[in-house]
Formats: structure tokens, sequence, C-alpha cells
């Protein structure tokens, strides 16, 4: 109860705000450069596209590219793909992951258990290696379609608007399942045995009840979903078959023609939706935003009846299964001389000096970064939620801001800022470093903000009581407290950081490049026995990073 | 490892030697170059791949401060072009004194380590199993039979593709060139962003036909893809692949070392086992025969024409 | 077990893994009936509420509801009414909306804002329709949840601790509520607690429970004064324990506990010279000056209305309550005196421990 | 104020926005006492021990501890150690280590583990040292929080509803505690709670807060027999008003409140023919059949050891309480029955109402 009192102490900034704010003189530090660095590596790169869009920068204002953007069909064409693709995409995944987390969270089998490690398993993996997987399948020759002939009919193509959708969803569903999930995982299950018991089937209660409540995850999840797809470029180039979309069309303007204003319009029209949608969420469902997530309820979460468990049941069993073919694919893929063609048994592609340099440096880049993510986001986070800060709310905002920005405007906005003085930054593992730390810095605060709520003030308080002031309070009881938060940040940012495309590839160098990238490039040459192998390293190193994660939970007894 | 007499100041830190490089090799024979190199010289080589087309955009914003050392593998008509933008630095290497004039630069600014063509990818099974004819000129491929089977890299970021487009351009003449191309685009299925790609799908089944380059088809004939090459009647262009040294290099010693040893007889054939044919007199490449297939291909004309072309080429097919 | 009886437990076995959590269960109730389970933390009140409502499914035994069998019902499809110990009101539906929801799944479409308004109306909340849950107090929410159930007119209205959350005051006006709707509506109502006061106030039969079965099922007075065993009457208020044997003396039967001696009647066990327990409430038992048994005052606790004695006598310390006549004598620690026992019927016994 | 007690607060206030949380409050407390702080929900006990703690600034006022004015110290610097009411103990971190903590802080390493052992001993919490919070009852956490502030030999220790979250047989359990660890120390102790119950039976003086300022300070006897107002009167105890006023019959000094007329004596207000009230606590009413004074017995509330009687006199309903004698006559609903007025001290009168 009174955990929640100090945040609306410091709703208006009064005088004395400036006073408090210095009154802890390194916290007050430490804000201000978390604030300066967080002004410099979200929000001017965001700010350097939109300038660039007008020609600002190096030219003067115009609204030539603006102009183009709107004459052109071919944008518009893209305009139109992106948005639809990701709309369809995230409402696919929304509803996926409704029925998977239904039926996850409420079956006590094996089979609920085994889905929620599959769920998630294309959250290891690079999101475009669906494309592949998808092509090896369902290509005009893959396996699949040989195989039924012609059930598809003749006029059927995987390549296209369709193939890039389909593969978004598999691959951007682990991250809408992991917000979906817990928000029904953490549902106070008394609600529902209330509508049961004024009547309601299971369907009811679902449709009244149980997703209404679940809205802010929910909602949350699209929203990410939503800026994932968009930003998505590497499966619209490998699966789209010459079909334009927005975050494709941007890279190749920038990488191919260096025409960075008109890739700032292109990017300007892929942050609109984002930021419409962010603020929506920010401030139109705050106030609605319910606090019905109680975990501390104790009962078991309502068990489903027969027709719910057998519909949910079956849509988990279906996805899943599908989602382990495609596994299987790249596995396989990675194993023998050319899948579908030769298949036998090799190791060849595994002889990869580049790939394994690669990877090498994706490691590097995404712990280091990971590391500063998590730890800066805890370290904002527990600031936020208990120091007086003037203008916190704004901050708060961009600070989160930064997880709704699609990766292709931030890799462009770093390619502005980044690539002359007084920050001649390109080329280097720094800049890498940096762009993943601001872009999951938000996933940090978020994970603090929440654990912050659930520690008690008074926690810290004793701790002032029996002697302590507040800095030492802050390393004996709040950074051991706020481990797990960190851990978890830490782990969401390190998983995502190894498979980050869209905004590093505008980063990258010959010493510095990433595995991730580097396996799009071996897609995009269509060497998919390469493409596959490195991906299943990554995969078999990802997972391998979260089994130690596991097992250091077990040994130290930090909740992760 | 270093057992060669290539003259390098200090053999016991060779590992110390490291340079980066952009490419727009294949990742693959890249990868067997750079490790001769590396068991040569013991030179490391650091490779970012970038097709042709995103690799002049890169050099181009970067300039003068290049993200790379050396570029090991590019279009002849890009190096004409980073020529005369002044990106380049002479170097005259004493290994390639015997590569004819032609192939090189005659400051040293670039040197042709071998050339590379044109060529018809063709999935005979696939042929066959939709009862197509094999195509056997580029004006067969206008043929409405191909809808939708054949496959194209993108111009815009593919050098195979621009040789294609250039060759057809000094083929029929500019006029003609735009109508083929504009007949040739009812038929193609898709484009590909890197010229190799259009090889793989058709290996892989996917399209029946792909217009690509020559090693691209033989290496895929190696590993046993069910390919067949096809020389259009027409003939087919070709073009020089370069390497040079960026200007402002700050290992510039390394990167002699590099050319030097591209050039030598050793790196030569190291090249050679995965091209068509070397710059080098005396080494052969993986296949004979091809002059009679080549036209008189105009590099320079290509490049002067590029741009122009290129965005002629967006507007017409960029939807 | 009798047949005609409004609610029926019989034999009812609910495990969880190898936890008992109800343990052969069988209890009749009458329509209109307040009965209360009351037991310590994890005796299976809150498990046996739920099996009734149907959010469990019992291992074995039976449910009847007024003839017909429940028990395999699921929860739509029974006619109780469960309101939760947090209130489980949904947030984000008004007041209005959430009475309204039971009669949108019954399909009841006659009347609705009739049946609404009379049960908002029934517990004083006509004009809050109109707000969401988080903008009422506690015991305004307690009252929604109750409308929200009696709305519906179900047979047996289950309460799980409904008044736990609330403070001292709250309470004992919801309680007067609680039972006035009750008695109004002539409802049957299971109400669970772990507040042995509050089930006495407030029930018709109260049911003890202790790990998963039922110690005793009885009045309100009956409970307190004739409980079943030992844990009962420590559950229930407080006990003072004297084990003696019965002795014959001065020609009358008298129980024997050392010091403390007194005629009982013969009501009280007949066994000579076999140690037995009895139990004396602390209010049963009077400070008097007059009294030939003495002991000493080792402690006493003001409690306001009345205080607690604690005396010494012999090996036995026994507790008194007296009320406290304003600014009467104050006895202080270590004084002398004497304590008047009940006379014979105020005590009961047990032989099982 | 007088100068020379141990802890004083003179003139304390503590706005939030626009609520005067603590408003001019100024009390004395000496060493070795234990005052509880009662009052309803929100009247500011918590601000008011937080701002003796340190975590709240006091708007003005002074706080001084031991002749030393300590209100502009940080938490840390304060001789008061808090118990919080969830005990926020540190989870991470054993029994042991969270009691080592304050010495930690406070550097004090010459015998540390003899005086965490002797804290803990005195909370008899020696065997569990090792273990980890969650691995303790409520009960024992409570006493690791005390510890923990034990160990720190505070001046004066704080104690937020520490008994709140527990179950009835806890609280009394731990309300002895608390009393004999006081007693053992001779600690000042400042406790917080809004059970009146509790405060009365742990304390000794109370003050009784609302709206942010004392409405009264005294031994819980004189709180609960003498409350200053009305407030005091109800928060503290149940109350019978009668208003009545001051009339000569049969040639004494009477006090008439319609049927209810009662002798009183020089103690009650002087003044003739002016209303006022008096209280009456139910269990100072007796029923007694010989009575002159007859009422109708409307309700019977049983609570096991007594019952409390609702009886319509005239105008007037009395609440009156009785122990139950076991199998005593009960009485029904209608009865007529008569009650005894306590004699006139055992009355007190207000004006202001
Ligand atoms: N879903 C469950 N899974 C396993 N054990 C359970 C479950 N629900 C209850 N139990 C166990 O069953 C026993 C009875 O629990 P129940 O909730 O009925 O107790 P209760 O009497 O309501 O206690 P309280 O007063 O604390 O609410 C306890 O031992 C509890 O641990
Ligand atoms: N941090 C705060 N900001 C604003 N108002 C506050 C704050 N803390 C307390 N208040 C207000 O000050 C008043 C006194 O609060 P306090 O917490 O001291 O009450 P309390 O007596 O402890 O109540 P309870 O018994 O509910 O704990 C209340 O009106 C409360 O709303
Ligand atoms: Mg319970
Ligand atoms: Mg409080």
């Amino acid at each position: 109860m009174e955990s929640v009192q100090p945040s609306n102490v410091q709703q208006k900034p009064s005088p004395g705000t400036w006073r408090r704010f210095w009154a802890e003189p390194w916290f007050a530090i430490l804000t201000i450069i978390l604030a300066l660095a967080i002004l410099l590596f979200i929000v001017a790169p965001v700010f350097a596209v939109l300038l660039k869009s007008f020609g600002l920068g190096t030219g003067s204002f115009t609204f030539e590219y603006y102009t183009k953007f709107f004459q052109e069909s071919y944008y518009l064409n893209a305009l139109y793909n992106s948005v639809m693709s990701s709309l369809i995409t995230t409402f696919v995944v929304v509803m996926l992951s409704v029925a998977v987390s239904l039926y996850v969270t409420r079956s006590n089998n094996f089979l609920a258990k085994s889905y929620k490690g599959i769920a998630l398993l294309p959250l290891v993996a690079p999101p475009f290696i669906f494309s592949l997987a998808l092509i090896i399948l369902f290509g005009r020759s893959g396996v699949v379609t040989n195989f039924f002939g012609d059930l598809f009919g003749p006029e059927f193509s995987i390549y296209g608007f369709w193939g890039v959708v389909l593969a978004q969803i598999i691959g951007y569903f682990p991250i809408g399942y992991m917000l979906i999930e817990s928000t029904f995982r953490n549902m106070n299950a008394n609600l529902e045995y209330a509508a049961q018991d004024l009547g309601a089937n299971q369907w009811k209660t679902l449709g009244g009840i149980t997703l209404p409540l679940a809205k802010s995850g929910i909602i949350k999840g699209a929203l990410l979903v939503f800026v994932m797809a968009l930003a998505d470029f590497s499966n619209p180039l490998i699966i789209g078959g010459g079909e334009s979309f927005l975050a494709s069309e941007a890279y190749l303007l920038v990488v191919g023609q260096q025409n960075l204003e008109q890739a700032a319009v292109l990017g300007v029209f892929l942050i609109l939706p984002s930021l419409i949608i962010f603020i929506f969420q920010t401030y139109i469902l705050k106030d609605s935003d319910i606090a019905t997530i109680s975990g501390d309820s104790g009962i078991a979460n309502v068990p489903l009846s027969k027709p719910v468990k057998a519909l949910v049941g079956t849509i988990s069993t279906i996805f899943s299964a599908f989602v382990l073919l495609m596994f299987v694919m790249v596995v396989l893929g990675a194993f023998v001389k050319i899948i579908g063609i030769n298949n036998t048994f090799t190791l060849d592609h595994f002889n990869n000096q580049t790939g394994w340099g690669s990877l090498y440096n994706s490691l590097l880049v995404s712990l280091i970064s990971a590391l500063l993510a998590a730890g800066l986001g805890i370290l904002q986070g527990f600031l936020f939620a208990r120091k007086v800060i003037p203008g916190k709310k704004m901050l708060e905002f961009l600070t989160l801001f930064g997880l709704a920005v699609p990766g292709t405007v931030m890799g462009i906005g770093y390619v502005l800022i980044f690539n002359g003085p007084p920050f001649f930054l390109t080329g280097t593992v720094l800049l890498l470093v940096l762009n993943m730390t601001f872009r999951k810095i938000g996933v940090g605060l978020e994970a603090a903000i929440s654990k912050m709520h659930q520690i008690d003030m008074s926690m810290e308080e004793a701790s002032n009581d029996l002697g302590a002031g507040p800095y030492k309070t802050f390393f004996k009881v709040i950074v051991p407290l706020l481990t797990p938060a960190f851990v978890a940040g830490f782990v969401y940012a390190f998983m995502t950081a190894m498979v980050s495309i869209s905004s590093v590839v505008f980063l990258i160098s010959p010493g510095t490049n990433l595995v991730a990238v580097y396996i799009l490039n071996l897609a995009e040459q269509g060497k998919v026995g390469l493409a596959s192998a490195m991906s299943f390293i990554m995969i078999v190193i990802v997972l391998m990073c979260l089994a130690l994660l596991k097992f250091i939970e077990r040994r130290t007894g930090v909740r992760i | 490892a270093c057992s060669d007499s290539s003259s390098s100041n200090d053999n016991s830190d060779s590992t110390d030697k490291e340079i980066d490089v952009y490419t727009h090799n294949d990742s693959e024979e890249m990868q067997d170059f750079v490790a001769d190199l590396k068991e040569d010289t013991g030179i490391n080589v650091n490779v970012l791949r970038l097709s042709s087309g995103e690799g002049w955009s890169r050099i181009e914003s970067e300039a003068p401060n290049f993200g790379a050392d050396m570029q090991w593998g590019m279009l002849h008509s890009i190096a004409l072009k980073a020529e005369k933008e002044d990106y380049l630095e002479p170097y005259e290497s004493p290994t390639w004194e015997d590569v004819p004039d032609e192939f090189k630069d005659e400051e040293g600014k670039w040197y042709g380590w071998s050339y590379w063509f044109n060529l018809l990818a063709i999935n005979e099974d696939i042929i066959e199993e939709k009862g197509l004819d094999v195509p056997q000129s580029w004006k067969d491929l206008l043929d409405p039979q191909y809808k939708g089977e054949i496959v194209l890299p993108d111009p815009g970021t593919s050098g195979t593709a621009y040789l294609f487009v250039s060759t057809i351009m000094q083929i029929m003449g500019e006029e003609e060139g735009w109508e083929y191309f504009e007949e040739l685009n009812q038929n193609v299925g898709q484009y590909t962003k890197s010229g190799d790609a259009p090889a793989q799908m058709v290996s892989q089944g996917e399209y029946a036909v792909g217009i690509t380059w020559d090693q691209a088809v033989y290496n895929r004939i190696d590993e046993g893809y069910p390919l067949k090459p096809v020389y259009p009647s027409e003939g087919v262009g070709y073009d020089l692949d370069v390497i040079w040294m960026f200007k402002n290099t700050e290992n510039r010693e390394t990167v002699e070392e590099v050319i030097d040893y591209i050039g030598s007889e050793k790196g030569m054939e190291s090249s050679a086992k995965h091209r068509s044919m070397v710059t080098k007199p005396g080494i052969e490449g993986t296949v004979d025969g091809v002059e009679e297939h080549l036209i008189d291909y105009d590099a320079e004309w290509a490049e002067e024409n590029r741009d122009r072309i290129m965005e002629e080429w967006r507007e017409r097919f960029s939807e | 077990m009798a047949k005609e009886h409004f609610l029926e437990l019989n034999n009812l076995y609910k495990y969880f893994d190898d936890v008992k959590a109800v343990d052969n269960i069988s209890i009749s109730i009458e329509a209109g009936e307040l009965v209360s389970f009351i037991g310590p933390s994890g005796c299976g009140k809150t498990t046996l509420l739920r099996t009734i409502g149907g959010f469990h499914k019992q291992d074995s035994g039976e449910i009847i509801l007024d003839g017909e069998r429940i028990d395999n019902l699921s929860p739509e499809k029974r006619s109780t009414g469960m309101v939760f110990q947090n209130y489980a009101l949904f947030p984000h539906m008004t007041v209005y909306e959430n009475v309204a929801y039971g009669l949108k799944q019954k399909k009841i479409k006659r009347d609705r804002h009739e049946h609404i308004m009379t049960a908002l109306e029934q517990v004083e909340l006509g004009e809050h329709a109109d707000r969401k849950p988080s903008e009422l107090s506690g015991g305004q929410q307690q009252r929604v949840a109750i409308a929200r159930c009696l709305v519906l007119k179900p047979k047996v209205l289950l309460l799980d601790e409904p008044l736990s959350n609330l403070d001292a005051n709250l309470r004992l006006v919801l309680r007067e509520e609680i039972r006035k709707i009750k008695d109004k509506l002539n409802l049957t109502v299971i109400f669970v607690t772990h507040d042995q006061e509050e089930a006495i106030s407030i029930s018709d039969r109260i049911a003890v429970l202790n790990g998963g079965s039922i110690q005793q099922l009885d009045k309100p007075d009956v409970i307190y004064n004739y409980p079943n065993n030992k844990f009962v009457s420590t559950f229930v208020g407080h006990a003072n324990f004297l084990t003696g044997k019965i002795v014959m003396a001065e020609g009358r039967r008298c129980f024997d506990a050392g010091i403390l001696r007194f005629p009982v009647d013969d009501s009280v066990s007949d066994t000579e010279n076999e140690e037995f327990t009895v139990l004396i409430r602390p209010e049963q038992i009077k400070i008097n000056e007059e009294s030939s048994i003495k002991g000493t005052l080792t402690n006493a606790v003001y409690n306001g209305n009345f205080t607690r004695y604690f005396i010494q006598v012999g090996e036995q310390e026994l507790m008194v309550d007296e009320f406290n006549p304003r600014d009467a004598i104050n006895y202080q620690k270590g004084d002398h005196i004497g304590v008047e026992l009940p006379s014979a019927p105020h005590t009961i016994h047990y032989t099982e421990f």
C-alpha cells in the first residue's frame, strides 16, 4: 500500500523538486548522465531522421522527398504492404498467443509444458530463417508443395505478401506470446470463477472477463509485434518476391543508393504507426489500466472446459507442430548437402571461418549491450520509482519510446548522427553496442519499474532506520532485490540482440559483422546450407546461454 | 604457417597483420581465398560482403574515410568510377607484371584478377517437368512459355544484373533494349538482390531459368545440383573482376602484400579454383572454351551510362 | 442422513495430492439457515465452499440441493451464488454492469433493469450504479458482490470470509447487513470465516472444522457451552482446564483437582478415581472475597469493558474475566483473592485427553 | 510543555498537499513507557510515527529525544528503531544477516556475533539464525524484525501496526511478547494500531487520534472510563448515550431522560434545565427483574462469553452486555425486562454535543 504513495508525492515539480533532486548528488549525476544518453542515443537519431526527411542536415528545407513518396505508387504500395502485413501479423499473433497462452496456463499436462517451450523457440533464431524454411517447404518445388501437388492450385506461390506475413507470424510470435502469457498466468482466477458462478459458460467468461482484463498485456504485446513486423526487412527481401515493403525499401535506399533523404521519409512513415499506437497505449489506456493482476490470489487458474480446451489445444498443437517443422528444416538444412536435392549428410556447412567470427562478434556485442541495457534500465527504474526527478514522466516516455521505434529508423538515425563529427563512430563495435543497448534499455526499465512496485518502500526505510545511507541501501538492499528483474531484462535483451538485424545492418563493417546480418547475407545469396548451419549454431548457443542461466538460477536461488 | 617467401618484415608477429576488405565475391569462394591467403602469408582478413551496388554506395558515402583497406573483387566499371573519384591508391606490384595491360590500370590503381560473364542457369528437371524448351538465346526468354519461370537479379543492387542489362543494350541498342526488358519483365517471376541468388533458386527448383553468372552455375553443378549452363547465342557480356587499395589506408604495407599475393602464381591458382578464367597467363580457370561466347563488351560505355540506365530502370520496373 | 434437507453434503472428500482438504464431510442444512464454517487456516473451509460452488470437483461424495444432485454440474448450472473473499468484482464494469452480468448470462431479459435496481436497493447502493468498483469503499464493494449474487436468486449464498479485509467497525455493520438480507429474503447462507466471534454472533449453526473434517456442528451457544472436544473448546472462546477426578467428600460427589474441589451433580462422569478434565470459561468464575478458595493474583489484563485476571490457585492458574465496574477496587498483583467456581452444571468433561 | 521528558513532540505539523495528516501534535513520553496511537484509518497514525522515525520531514514543530533535537536528522542518524507493519525483512538475507545489517552499517565490529545472538535469544529465535525470512512464520518474522531493531539498542522502538497481519491467536501471544521484551529491556515503545482492544490491553498510555490531532492521551482505563469527547467514547468501547437534564425529584438531584431517571451526585453538571448527554457502557447496566425501569427486549446477540441485549426503554434503546451464565434463562425477543442503571458515579457527561 505504502509503496505506491511515493509516486504520488512527486506528481508536479515544485520549487523544492530540484533541491530534493540534488539531495543525493550521486543519484542526481547518474540521472543526468542517463538522461543525456537517452537524448543522444534514442531521441537524437529519431529527430535526425525526421530532419533528414525534409532535406535538412546537408541541404535546405524541402518537401521534395515527401512529394516523391506520394507520387510514386511504388512507395505507397510499400506503405500499404508494410502496414497491412504488420496489422495482419499482429492480429494473428495475438490470436495465436491468446489460444496458446490459454492452453499453456490452464493445462497441467506434458504437452502444455512442451508447447510453452516450443512457442518461445523462434525467439532464439533470426526471424528470416523462417522465410528460408518456408521456401524449402512451400516454395515452388518445396517439399510440401511437391508432395501435395496441385493441392494449393497453380496460382499458389509462397513468395510475396502472404509469405512475408507467414514468416513474420512465426518469427514474432514469441514476443507477443511472452507478454500475453504472463498476463494470463497472473490473472485473478476468482474473477473468472465469479463469472461462472453467475452463469457464464467458459466462452462467455473468456470474452466478457478474461480478455478485457488481459487487455493491457495484449495491447502491449500487439504493439511490440507490430513495431517489429513493421521494421522487418529481412523477410520481405527473402520471401517478398519483389513486393516492396517500407523497411526493405528504406534499407535498399540507404545501402544501395545512399539516398538517405528518401530513406528518411520512409522512416517517418515507419515510425508514425508505431508512434500512434505507442501514445495510444501509454496515455489512453493507462487511465483504464486496472489492477487485476494480483499474483497473490493463490488460486490456480481456472481449468478449461472441454470445447475450449479442444479448440485451443488444437490450435496450439498445430502451431507448435508447424514451428517445430520449421526448426527441423533448419536443422536438416544444416546437416545435409542441399536440402531437398542432395540429402546426404555433411558437416561442410559448419566449416565457415567468417561465420564463426561474426558469431563471436554477435555474442560479444549482445552480451555487453544486454548487460548495459538491463543494468541501466534497472538503475533508471529504481531512480524513477523512488527519486524525485524533474521531468521524470517525459524521460520515462522517451526511454520506453525507444522500444517502439522501428529498428530501421534507429539504424538510419545512427548512420546520420554518428557518421561524422563530433561522434565519428561508424564501423566501431562501440556503435553497435550503443545502438543495441539503447534500443533495449526500455526492457530493463519496464522490468525494474514493475519490480520496484512490488518491493515495499519499507524495505529501504528499514535499511535507513538501521543506519544505512541512500547509497549503501541501494547496493545492499535494492540491487539484490532487483536481481531477478535484471536477469529477466538481460535474458530478453540478449536473445533479441542476438537475432536483431533491422538497425545494426546499417552499422556493421568488415571487422564487426554480426552473425544475424551474415546469415541474412547468406540467405540472400541462396546459400541455404550455410545459412541453416549458422542459424543452427546460433540457436544452440543462445539455448546454451539460457541453460546456463537456469543453472545459475538453481544454484543461487535467484528466481529468473 | 608462414613458410612463403613473400616479403614480410616480421614473420614471427604475423598474426598482428590484419586488414578489412570489402568484396562482392561469393561468400564461399571468398572464404577459400582468405584461407589460402592466411596460410601463405599469415595475414588475417576481415571480410564484409556487399553486393556491388551496395558496396559502391557504401564506398561513396564513406569517402574519404573508407571502412576497409582494400577491395577484393568488384566490377571493373566501378573501379573506373572510383578511380575518377580519386578513391584509389596506386601501387606497382611486381607480381602483376606478366598480366596483360588491358587487365590492369597503368598506374596500378586497380588490378583485374579474373573475369566473369553472364550465363543462363537452367534446371533441367523443371524444364522437363513443365514441358518447356531449353532457351538458347536471350530472345528465347521472351517466349510466353517461360512466364513466371525466370528469375533475374535486380540491377539496382547486383553487378551481374547490370552486366546483363548493358550487354543487352550493347547487342540490341538502347531503344530495342528497353523494349526487350519490358517484355522480359512479363516473364520474370522474381527479382533478387544478389547475382548468385537466381542460380540458387533455379538449382532448388524454384524457377526453371535464372540469369546469373558463370561461377554461380558451375559451382552448383559441382555440388550436384541438376543445373545446366546455357550460353545464349547472341553472346554474353563479361566483366573484369578487380581489386584495389583504398586511399588513406593505414595498413598500406599489408595491403601491398595482399595485392602481391593475389597476383602471384599461388594467388592466381587459388582464384582459378573458383573462377572460369583468371588474368594471369598460363593459369587455367575452371572452364574451357569460353572465349568464343564473349561479345566485345564495352566496359567504359557501361560505366558512363550506368547512372542514367539505372534511373530509367527504376522508373520502369520498380512497380 | 435424513432425506428431506435443503442442502446435503454426503461423505464428501477432496484431496490435493496427499493433503486431505475435505475429509469425509456430511452435513445437512435447512432452507433459510445461516451456517458458518470456522476453523484455523488451512483446515479446508475454502475448499469445502468451493466444492459446493462447483469450483473444485470432489473426489467422492455427493452434494444434493433441493432434492437434486448438483455435484456433477459446472458452476454456472448450480443454483449457488458465491461472494468471494476479495469480492472478485469485474473491475472493467460499472456496479450496474456487474449486477447485470449474471442476468445477461442467464438470458433474463424481462424486467432486467428492475431486477438490477431492486438488488442494488436491497444493499442500499441504488445511487452508485454507475461507479466502477475501484471507486467504492470496501464495504460498498462487498455489497455489490452480494447484490450481484442476489439478483440471480440463488438457492444458496456462499460467502468466503467476506469481512476479513474490513476494519472492525465496518465488519460489525456488514455482519448485521448480511443477517438482515438473509432474513428478508429467507436465503440459505454458508459463511466461511476464521473469526469465532463473527461466527458466533451471525450464525444459526456453526460447523467447526479442523484438518478437513467437522469437529462439531451446532448452535453457537451449544458450541460455546458444550464443545465436543478440546480443539473446539479452545478455538471458540477461552478456557480453563482442570484435571482431576471424582471423589466423595462430605457425603457428596465432588470434583477434586487439588485445592480446587467443588461438588458436581450426576451429569458428570460416574467413574470414580479416573482422571478427567473439566472446562470452565473465564467469565463463569467469579471473584468473591468470601469464597474459601483463595489464590494469588499473578497478572491482570485490562480490556476496557472487562479485566482478565490470572489467579494462581495451588498448581493451577485460573483465568477469570470480570466486567469492570467503573472506578472499582483495583486488585494489585500479588493480592490474595477468593474465587468462586461455578456450581456443578457449569462444567463439562472429557475423557478423551 | 515540561522540559525533562524522554521523548517530546512539540507542535508537530505535517501536511500532504491540503491534507493535515499531523495537526499540531504535542506529547511527552517517559523512558520505559509504552504508548499506543490509535484512531480510525487515515487519522495520521502512520504519518506521525514516520515523522518520529525520520521518514517524513515535519512541516513545523520539533522532536526532542533524550534532550537532543532529532527532527533534522536523517533516519539512519536517529536513535529510533522502526518495526514495519509488514516487517520489511530483507528477503535475500538470513535471519542472522538481517540482524547483523544494522551493526555492519554502524561499523560495530566488537562482539558483533555476541550482540546478534543475544538479540536473537531475547526473541527466542537463536536456533533459526540461518533461516531465510520466507522460512519463518508470521510471528517469527515479527520477532526477527524486533531483534533487528533491538540489536542497535535504539532509544525508542516504533511499531507500526505490527500485529495487523496476524490471526487472532497469534496476536494475543505476540502482544504479550512485546510487553515482556519491553519490560525486560526497559524500552520506550510507540505502538500504532487501529484496534482499540489491542491498545487497551498492551499500553501504559493511549493516544487517541482523529483528523491528525490528539483527542485524548491517558491511561487505558481513563480513556475507557473518562473519554474526553464523543469520538473517543465510541472509538474505544461501545456506548449508550442518554440525553436529558438535571431535575430535582423526591428531594434529590436526578438525571432525567424520559422514563430513564436516576439520581446523580455532585460530580455531575450543576446547571439545571440544560440538556446534556451521559455515557453508560453496556456492561455497566444490569438486567434486574426487580428494577422499576422496564423495557422490551428487541434483539439479543449471542457472543459466546456474553450476550448483548438491545432493550427498548421508552424512546431509548439500551445496549446491555451480560456474561452468559451457562444454560441461563434465555430471554425472548419481546420480553419485558427490568434494567438497573449504574448509580450516579458511573455516568459521565458532556456539554459539547
Ligand atoms: N489448489 C490447491 N492445490 C493444492 N493444495 C491446496 C489447494 N487449495 C488448497 N490446498 C490445501 O488444502 C488445504 C485446505 O485449504 P483451504 O484453502 O480450504 O483452507 P482454508 O480453511 O480456507 O484456510 P484459510 O483460512 O487460510 O483460507 C490446505 O492445506 C491447502 O494448502
Ligand atoms: N505520501 C502521502 N501523500 C499524500 N497524502 C498522504 C500520504 N501519506 C498519507 N497521506 C494522507 O495523510 C492522512 C494520514 O495518513 P496515515 O497514513 O498517517 O493514516 P493512518 O492513520 O496510518 O491510517 P491507516 O490506519 O489506514 O494506516 C491520510 O488522509 C492520507 O491519505
Ligand atoms: Mg480460505
Ligand atoms: Mg497507517
